[in-house]
């Protein structure tokens, strides 16, 4: 194997010799300085290599003499691990630098050089006082590269940094000189060998004096204000380096120091490190410039990585050597590094000042590279850092250190907020000029994104057990993007064909409540894209996350381990939020959507870490086994789901999400996602059924939780002028009596709650795609610009009118069966109170349902709609599927009740009997078929006395009062629909007034203040930094309790 | 003054941390394990008499060649931060006679009185960073003497290049004919105390004063043209 | 040589402070290489062992005793690397402040705040 | 004896260190902080460090004087420049 010290001379050699070499000319200095690297990253890739085939830790000794004596190196997996990182880097960062280099002096190629050298000897060297040399030659490198850009801000801010880099070394110099004369050698590790020498008062301060110096390397909050300012003005490619690489080294060095640290320092050191990971993510809420964003965003990444250094020396079994890949610090360490090296060097290839002035020019490339740097930042999967987020939390409450994973998840949430909300905007931004790019410059970004996505099967360990159908959902939208120059129509129907084929895939694995759900996920899923087929325009990226966000869907409920349940839990998020995010206004909603949706994925997350602390094992099964950390679990499951089923209070994302979404998307929100909270409820309440806290049962309180919601999302509804709100609120409402059903715990209340969890997927696809259709002939989604079209529209009519009359729970459709089977349910559990609210709620959807009917079909026409004409077949089909449906199980509610009750009893005694196609309960019985056949003779009758008399109509002209001398400001108040409901709102307005939105909305202006006020300690004085670090290191010094 | 407030606290309650490392620590008495390993075998197994040579040359050599890195890395980096894009017209000064002609008489028996030191650095205190401050004492005399005189760049680079590849091309040579990376002990260790001797020390240590003598005077080089 | 060892640690303190207080960016720099300085007594200070000679072997001094006449030359060695990387950092900032001065045309640190927050 | 010219070279020093920061001439600053080099290499002779104190009175006082007058120059010069 090649000697290690051979990384060294090749640097050196051609660092010393590039001054001559340049006589020759730029190109030869550059093609050696390339080779150069190229050799040194071939140097570790070896190493790497060995290693992989089981090589063992190398020492190699220098001058001929063993260490102590003389200094000496080490190779090991870790070290050949990071230092392939760091040597791959920093070949992409010298060609991300070509033209930079290409223009300036030589000097910058060999500084360059040197950085490398530093770097790589940070690494290896086992020798205390040869890391002070290497740290001094990666940082005066580094000074001198900063200077690449020469303008008064990136030269105030590199001499800031020098400055902070300055009293480092200087605490460094001198702890190093006490540890030797304390311990009287200076080899690493013969002084962590002899460590008992430097537990005394003495010893313990320089030790101290050494690691303090480490962590402001690592520039920990608050003491950090000059890397800031070097990220904000250095020239992108260099402060890629400082994030990365530079960064890579630091960390080593203080995990090399970690096992001198005494025991009583870790917490306090965690605690440092977590509150730089909280804390400069608060901070950075608050920032638009992008690269200091970038910046806020690293040194968190280097807290939350020197805390996780700290706490993996607890794990004593996640250690092994072999699967350092897998680690969670390796994990979070190499998607720091690619993510956050790839995320500068966009900064520099975009080159915007202001993160909300990126845009992209129409280059696919970059978006894409943006999407997979900011996701692997955020943690979602397939990147590492998904891994390592799940590890770390399910070892942390594992080893019982649970306090640690609030943090963890308040820090991820706050990054997450203003990585997604960056792009989110940047996404949506006006894509106009068009800039040329060098091809140079886009190779690296694009190499790193490619390693973080090839990685992924080095995370095999963490997927034992785990089946491979779990990874349907990336393949097929991988698929599908590889398919982009197929016709628009063309890829939807693969997509259909794809979702079929998955449909008959997992059939034979879908059994009872499993098989319900998936029908309703595949089979609707393959209706409602029907509609999607409208239109032959090119859609970005439509198909791809329609198909991952149904098979996802679809992959949950036959989750076995808790991994397979969050993996593609985290996939329906993402894809959720990225069609939201395709919607015309979809910046704002997607955000909120996604916060939302994270927070609640990470609830769960703590939910499934808490339940493999106590049972060692992923398997959903074993929640039912829980016993010490029952409760929580249930708790944080709830919770979660209930997010996710936007139940009351935390309903606020889901009025713009419903929305904001592409008009052919909502019915598959509204239809399908929702019902995935359901099958969580489902699943909690199957293995963990009733619990109680205090005096609470739990059930009771998720009970009363659902009816709140059916009754307030009703309520709600009525004052919509929007009809997708009005939707999205009828929505929320029916899954309320969904929680409230499923909550019963009894035979009656899961059958009810799936009986309407079908039905509602029936009658909301209707709606939502009758409205689709609407919407796609007139333009609008505002109820008071409608009005008549009922002429121009019948069959979006007939869909609708059948529709409100399921929905509204009358007979003779399928949502009398549903109300029937619900207040029987009720009130067979006594639950009274419930029964009789939802009772009242149900009265309430009567007044918005009429509307729909009232406000976009009757009434007069307006002008401009007179040459609308009916909806495209696309639309009109899947409604008719539908109706075609409802028809049917109205007619034979057996169809669907017969299985449903079936599968429900195997997890509850049935008190229900079946006499033809009568339904009989304790209190009374159903027999669709009769009711069907009594309701339409008692309908026909009037229809047809009013079909008479109809010439005797009066008509009367809509917009009168514009003729009468005056012009309104606002036009719709002269439409006779608009604020239809006032005088209820006069009565019970104040019962839906947004006091639950301007709650949530006041916590994110409190974490922006809270951000804008933190933020203030940067004051731009390089004084003032400095005296940051000497205030960090008393204040250290005197918590870490040095005796 | 809110600030000079903070700093005093904050600087007199480092003092406090600092206190115990003095008041602690009792002065040494006897030699910590490492340097008594060199004081006991550094002579037979070096060759060099003076210790701290052998200690920076060939035990920590790596140290050295990191050190002379630094100053490598400076000189780039002056010339990298000082770059410009024009050169402006010079300015033209005369310097007195008696020092030019002082500095004639003075610069040879200067830059002798350099390479003196580091040649014999393993004899006698002194070395090659020593020897090379003189020799670029010596040029700055001459710089100083002479405005317009500047060290040709092109010597300068050559010498830098070259002292410091043949540096590295030392340590290599101790690595493969050696123990290991920079070990002395390819070339014969000769008589203990005569020039000749210590193997490799002596070489390397002259590398190094020409590496430092041409960095250094390439920084006062750059700082001085800057003049212009 | 315990006065001396105190002597390096008030020159630290002594340029600290001078870093921390003076505005004029010469200053700090000067704050910095007295910290240097004082850094580098404290470390030879702490090699020094009373009544012994210098790790240079001659006429007077050879091996076979050394161990117990000699100071200790690591500290001398290890000296020798600081002062070299001391007078790089402190030739680069000055080139930095060099560099600030011809683009802002200002020697005090404070008016180069434009980056903040 | 030798305590007392430490204690004298000590005091010296130190009093060198407050004049390179207060010193109202920025020449004499820098000369004062060259100055307490010079002396450190003083008492490194008396701490038997003889290789320290040849490096200290070179690079300490001499060599990092010298950069210092440079600068100096530079950015004086730069001023006259400016006010030409």
């Amino acid at each position: 194997m090649v000697n290690p010290i051979y990384i060294f001379v090749i640097a050196l050699f051609s660092a010393f010799l590039l001054p001559v070499i340049d006589k020759l000319g730029r190109k030869v200095t550059l093609g050696v300085f390339y080779l150069s690297l190229t050799a040194i990253f071939a140097v570790t890739l070896l190493w790497f290599r060995a290693f992989g085939e089981g090589a063992l830790i190398e020492n190699i000794f220098t001058a001929g003499s063993l260490p102590p004596f003389s200094i000496n190196l080490r190779m090991g997996t870790i070290e050949a691990f990071i230092m392939l990182f760091v040597n791959f880097g920093a070949l992409l960062g010298a060609i991300y630098l070509y033209g930079k280099l290409l223009e300036n002096k030589v000097y910058a190629l060999m500084l360059f050089l040197t950085l490398i050298m530093g770097v790589n000897g940070l690494i290896m060297t086992r020798d205390i006082f040869n890391i002070f040399v290497f740290l001094e030659i990666t940082s005066i490198s580094l000074y001198a590269l900063i200077g690449i850009k020469q303008d008064a801000r990136s030269l105030g801010a590199g001499f800031k940094y020098i400055i902070a880099g300055g009293l480092a070394s200087a605490f460094l110099l001198l702890g190093i000189i006490y540890v030797y004369r304390i311990t009287g050698n200076l080899n690493l590790d013969l002084i962590i060998s002899e460590n008992p020498l430097l537990l005394s008062k003495g010893g313990l301060i320089a030790l101290f004096l050494v690691v303090v110096a480490f962590l402001i390397e690592l520039k920990p909050w608050p003491a950090n204000g000059w890397a800031l300012d070097v990220y904000e003005a250095a020239e992108p490619g260099i402060s890629a380096m400082v994030a990365s690489l530079v960064a890579a080294g630091m960390v080593f060095v203080f995990y090399k120091f970690i096992p001198l640290l005494p025991h009583s320092w870790h917490g306090m050191l965690i605690l440092f490190g977590m509150l730089t990971f909280v804390f400069s993510n608060l901070t950075g809420l608050k920032q638009k410039n992008a690269r200091r964003l970038l910046g806020y965003s690293s040194i968190a990444q280097m807290g939350l990585l020197m805390a996780v250094l700290l706490l993996v020396r607890r794990f004593n079994d996640a250690m092994d050597i072999r699967y350092a890949l897998s680690d969670i610090a390796a994990a979070l360490f190499v998607n720091h590094f690619l993510a956050k090296a790839g995320l500068f060097w966009l900064s520099g290839i975009i080159n915007k000042e202001k993160a909300r002035d990126w845009s992209f020019n129409k280059q696919p490339v970059l978006v894409l590279l943006f999407a997979v740097f900011i996701f692997a930042l955020v943690g979602l999967p397939p990147f590492p850092g998904f891994w390592a987020k799940w590890t770390l939390i399910t070892k942390l409450a594992q080893y019982n250190m649970i306090g640690w994973i609030v943090p963890i998840i308040i820090g991820s949430l706050l990054e997450a907020a203003y990585l997604l909300r960056w792009f989110g905007a940047t996404i949506k931004r006006e894509q106009t000029e068009q800039v040329i790019i060098p091809r140079y410059k886009i190779l690296p970004p694009l190499l790193a994104a490619i390693v973080l996505v090839i990685i992924f099967p080095s995370f095999a360990p963490y997927m034992t057990g785990m089946k491979t159908m779990f990874f349907f959902p990336l393949l097929a939208a991988a698929v599908l993007w590889l398919l982009d120059v197929m016709p628009e129509r063309m890829r939807g129907m693969v997509m259909i064909l794809i979702l079929a084929a998955f449909g008959w895939y997992i059939y034979p694995l879908a059994k009872g409540i499993v098989l319900i759900f998936e029908f309703m996920f595949i089979a609707g899923g393959i209706v409602i894209s029907l509609a999607s087929l409208n239109s032959a325009r090119p859609k970005q990226g439509y198909w791809e996350f329609l198909v991952m966000l149904i098979m996802s869907l679809a992959l949950i409920p036959l989750a076995k381990s808790s991994m397979e349940f969050f993996l593609a839990w985290e996939f329906m998020t993402v894809s959720s939020w990225l069609l939201i995010l395709r919607g015309k206004n979809g910046e704002k909603p997607a955000l909120t959507y996604i916060m939302f949706s994270l927070g609640a994925a990470l609830l769960i997350l703590t939910a499934f870490a808490l339940s493999f602390a106590e049972t060692g094992e992923l398997g959903l099964v074993l929640l039912s086994n829980l016993n010490i950390y029952a409760i929580p679990v249930y708790i944080l499951l709830a919770l979660g789901f209930l997010v996710k089923a936007a139940a009351m209070g935390v309903h606020i994302w889901l009025p713009g999400a419903y929305s904001e979404a592409e008009d052919e998307v909502t019915p598959i929100f509204a239809g399908m996602m929702s019902k995935i909270s359901l099958w969580g409820f489902i699943l909690l309440f199957g293995y963990m059924g009733n619990k109680v806290l205090g005096i609470f049962e739990l059930p009771v309180l998720l009970g009363w939780i659902g009816v709140f919601t059916a009754f307030f999302g009703a309520l709600m509804a009525v004052f919509q002028e929007d009809i997708k709100y009005l939707l999205a609120y009828s929505s929320m409402s029916q899954l309320g009596y969904m929680i409230l059903s499923v909550s019963l715990l009894s035979h009656l209340g899961w059958t009810t709650a799936l009986y309407m969890s079908v039905t509602h997927l029936f009658f909301k696809g209707m709606l939502f795609l009758a409205v689709a259709g609407i919407v796609s002939r007139i333009g609008t989604t505002k109820m008071y610009e409608m009005g008549g079209l009922i002429k121009k529209m019948p069959a979006s009519f007939i869909s609708v009118l059948i529709a409100i009359i399921a929905v509204s729970g009358v007979p003779p459709l399928s949502g009398f069966g549903g109300k029937w089977l619900l207040y029987t349910a009720l009130i067979e559990k006594g639950w009274y109170l419930q029964a009789g609210l939802s009772f009242f709620a149900g009265a309430i959807a009567f007044l918005y349902l009429f509307r729909l009917i009232h406000t976009i079909f009757l009434g007069q026409l307006k002008a401009r709609f007179r040459e609308v004409k009916e909806a495209s077949l696309w639309y009109i089909v899947p409604q008719f599927i539908f109706v075609g449906a409802i028809m049917a199980i109205s007619m034979f509610p057996n169809l669907i009740l017969k299985p449903i009750m079936a599968a429900v009893e195997t997890q509850f005694p049935s008190h229900v009997n079946w006499d033809g196609y009568t339904v009989i309960t304790a209190l009374g019985y159903w027999n669709g078929n009769a009711v069907m056949m009594i309701t339409m003779g008692v309908f026909m009758v009037p229809l047809i006395w009013l079909l008479v008399r109809v010439n005797m109509v009066q008509k009367v002209e809509q917009f009168n009062i514009v003729y009468a001398a005056e012009r309104p400001d606002r036009p719709e108040t002269t439409h006779f629909a608009y604020n239809f409901f006032a005088h209820y709102q006069k009565a019970i307005g104040f019962l839906v007034k947004e006091q639950i939105t301007n709650f949530w909305n006041s916590v994110s202006e409190w974490f922006h203040s809270l951000s804008a006020t933190f933020r203030h300690i940067y004051t731009g004085n390089g004084q003032t930094y400095a005296l940051h670090i000497i205030i960090y290191i008393v204040v250290l010094y005197s918590l870490l309790g040095v005796k | 003054m809110i600030k000079r407030f903070f700093s005093l606290i904050f600087v007199v309650l480092l003092a406090l941390v600092f206190l115990p490392l003095v008041t602690e620590i009792k002065p040494l008495s006897e030699l910590g394990m490492t340097s008594a390993k060199y004081a006991e075998d550094g002579a037979a197994e070096l060759g060099a008499a003076n210790l701290v040579t052998s200690v920076v040359v060939t035990y920590r050599g790596l140290d050295t060649l990191g050190e002379v890195t630094v100053l490598f890395i400076t000189t780039a980096g002056i010339g990298f931060m000082l770059r410009r894009k024009t050169i402006l017209p010079e300015k033209k000064r005369r310097a007195s006679e008696i020092l030019k002609s002082g500095t004639s008489f003075l610069l040879p028996l200067i830059i002798l009185f350099g390479v003196y030191i580091f040649v014999h650095g393993h004899l006698t205190p002194g070395g090659g960073f020593q020897g090379g401050v003189v020799i670029a004492s010596a040029i700055v005399l001459l710089m100083l003497s002479d405005i317009n005189m500047h060290p040709d760049h092109n010597i300068l680079n050559w010498l830098e290049s070259l002292s410091g590849a043949f540096y590295v091309i030392m340590g290599i040579l101790g690595l493969i004919l050696a123990g290991g990376f920079l070990d002395n002990r390819f070339l014969p260790l000769g008589e203990f105390g005569k020039i000749f001797s210590a193997g490799a020390i002596p070489v390397i240590y002259s590398l190094i004063g020409l590496k430092v003598g041409a960095e250094l005077v390439g920084i006062l080089n750059k700082l001085g043209r800057e003049d212009k | 040589m315990t006065i001396i060892t105190i002597l390096g640690f008030l020159l630290i303190i002594i340029g600290l402070w001078g870093m921390l207080t003076r505005k004029h960016l010469f200053r700090i720099i000067l704050g910095f290489s007295i910290i240097d300085t004082g850094i580098h007594l404290v470390i030879v200070s702490l090699g020094y062992i009373k009544g012994r000679t210098a790790p240079i072997f001659d006429a007077d001094l050879s091996p076979i005793d050394a161990i117990n006449r000699i100071v200790d030359p690591i500290p001398s060695a290890l000296v020798l690397t600081a002062i070299v990387i001391g007078l790089a950092v402190t030739a680069l900032m000055l080139v930095y402040v060099i560099q600030m001065h011809r683009h802002k045309g200002s020697l005090e640190i404070s008016d180069y705040e434009e980056l903040k927050w | 004896m030798i305590l007392t010219i430490i204690i004298v070279l000590g005091i010296l020093m130190l009093a060198a260190a407050f004049m390179a920061l207060y010193l109202k001439d920025l020449l004499s600053a820098i000369i004062a902080s060259g100055a307490i080099s010079l002396m450190a290499s003083v008492i490194y002779i008396i701490l038997a460090a003889p290789d320290v104190a040849m490096t200290e009175a070179a690079i300490g006082s001499g060599l990092t004087t010298i950069v210092f007058l440079y600068a100096l120059h530079l950015v004086r010069k730069k001023q006259e420049d400016k006010h030409d």
